[in-house]
């Protein structure tokens, strides 16, 4: 039962990840594209968790706690670039 | 399962040798680099891959016994990771040569540069 | 034990449609702030919830998912709130309906300081 | 459940490298470099291999897109 539920969270997950890319794609200026990487990013940290479930290893967490800890500096980088002071 | 991932792989580093050859724009060519980069390196770890088997971390769920049937191959692994860094500091190089030819010419076309042609 | 798996795995779904919630947010909302707000409010909490559940699953993992919780709680608003006054700064249009902008009216201060550096 | 993750990330994937070559604007093709190096990074969790994907999420989304976007700043600085 529990399980079942649990592959319909990561189905659901995908397809809000396929659908984020919509806003990549349309409307073309540079912010909404870095609005769509981040959204990516927080949702792929959410299906990393969900795989550490699907495969049986608790050790693949660590990967989660690491992209959650680094995964911000890109979205800053743009940010600033696009405010021209980096 | 490993049938996808090579096709993936595979096809993006023909994506990475397409973008090298034909842009004419220097840092379009070094991000087709970095694409072929990245189709290497699941391609390495792809052919690493034995069906069903975990990460080769040693805990309660491999335990310490015919741990060899339960893993998969950890040499490729070790090969890609230090692969990847590498490839971070081949990037760099390029990127630091790319913004010295940009501040000699004032241009970032490939066909300006003449003088390494013989 | 069992029950308690359920309602682990019932809050991670919660979490995954908040996470639906935020990128269908994403499509639909009319201009760029409203954006940022759907995307990253909704994703905040639909991750939380989603890894507050796997928690509850497992709870060897506890200790590593409540430190991911407090990353995620310290980097994420940063990242949105740089991405928007960066969106402000350069003078991305606002939709018809925006009533108020706080910023644009403190902003003469600030602006002139900017210039002068 | 595995085999579908890795397919949506492989669609992802390649959609996002046709992106980064084609399109005419350098920062587009930045971002789209490090959504495949993204994408990359869980389909090497997907292949057992946890420690590359904590390498790859660390350098080739965070670090590759810093130079990236410093390099494109240099220039536009210069121009």
């Amino acid at each position: 039962m529990a399980n079942i539920i649990l592959q319909i969270a990561g189905g659901i997950m995908l397809l809000s990840l396929v659908l984020s890319l919509y806003r990549f794609f349309s409307s073309g200026t540079l912010v909404n594209r870095v609005i769509a990487f981040d959204t990516m990013t927080i949702i792929s940290i959410s299906l990393i968790a969900m795989i550490t479930h699907y495969s049986g290893r608790t050790i693949y967490i660590d990967v989660a706690l690491i992209y959650g800890l680094l995964s911000f500096l890109g979205v800053v980088v743009v940010a600033r670039y696009l405010e021209k002071s980096l | 399962m490993e049938t996808i991932a090579l096709i993936t792989s595979f096809v993006l580093i023909l994506i990475g040798l397409y973008g090298i050859l034909s842009q004419k724009n220097i840092l379009k060519m070094i991000v087709g680099f970095s694409l072929f980069d990245t189709g290497l390196h699941v391609l390495i770890v792809t052919v690493g891959y034995i069906r069903g088997g975990t990460a080769p971390i040693l805990d309660q769920v491999t335990g310490t016994s015919n741990v060899s049937d339960k893993i998969v191959d950890p040499i490729p692994q070790a090969l890609v990771l230090t692969a990847i860094v590498i490839g971070l500091g081949v990037t760099a190089l390029m990127l630091a040569y790319a913004l010295k030819m940009y501040q000699e010419k004032q241009s970032l076309d490939i066909r300006d540069f003449k003088e390494l042609k013989w | 034990m069992e029950t308690l798996k359920i309602i682990g795995a019932i809050i991670t779904l919660i979490g995954s449609l908040f996470l639906l919630l935020g990128s269908i947010g994403l499509i639909r909302m009319p201009d760029v702030f409203t954006r940022i707000q759907a995307g990253t409010k909704a994703s905040t909490l639909g991750t939380l919830l989603s890894l507050l559940g796997l928690g509850i699953i497992y709870f060897d993992m506890a200790g590593k998912i409540f430190l991911l919780i407090v990353f995620i709680l310290i980097t994420n608003p940063v990242s949105s709130h740089m991405l928007a006054r960066a969106a402000h700064f350069i003078g991305v249009k606002k939709a018809d309906l925006t009533v108020v902008d706080k910023l644009e009216e403190k902003g003469k201060n600030h602006e002139t300081k900017n210039s002068a550096k | 459940m595995n085999l579908l993750i890795l397919i949506t990330l492989s669609v992802i994937m390649l959609v996002m490298a046709v992106t980064a070559v084609v399109h005419k604007k350098l920062t587009v093709a930045v971002l789209a470099t490090g959504v495949v190096s993204l994408m990359a990074s869980v389909m090497y969790l997907l292949m057992a291999a946890p420690d590359v994907a904590m390498t790859e999420a660390a350098i080739g989304s965070g670090l590759s897109t810093i130079i990236f976007f410093y390099v494109l700043n240099k220039i536009r600085k210069a121009k």
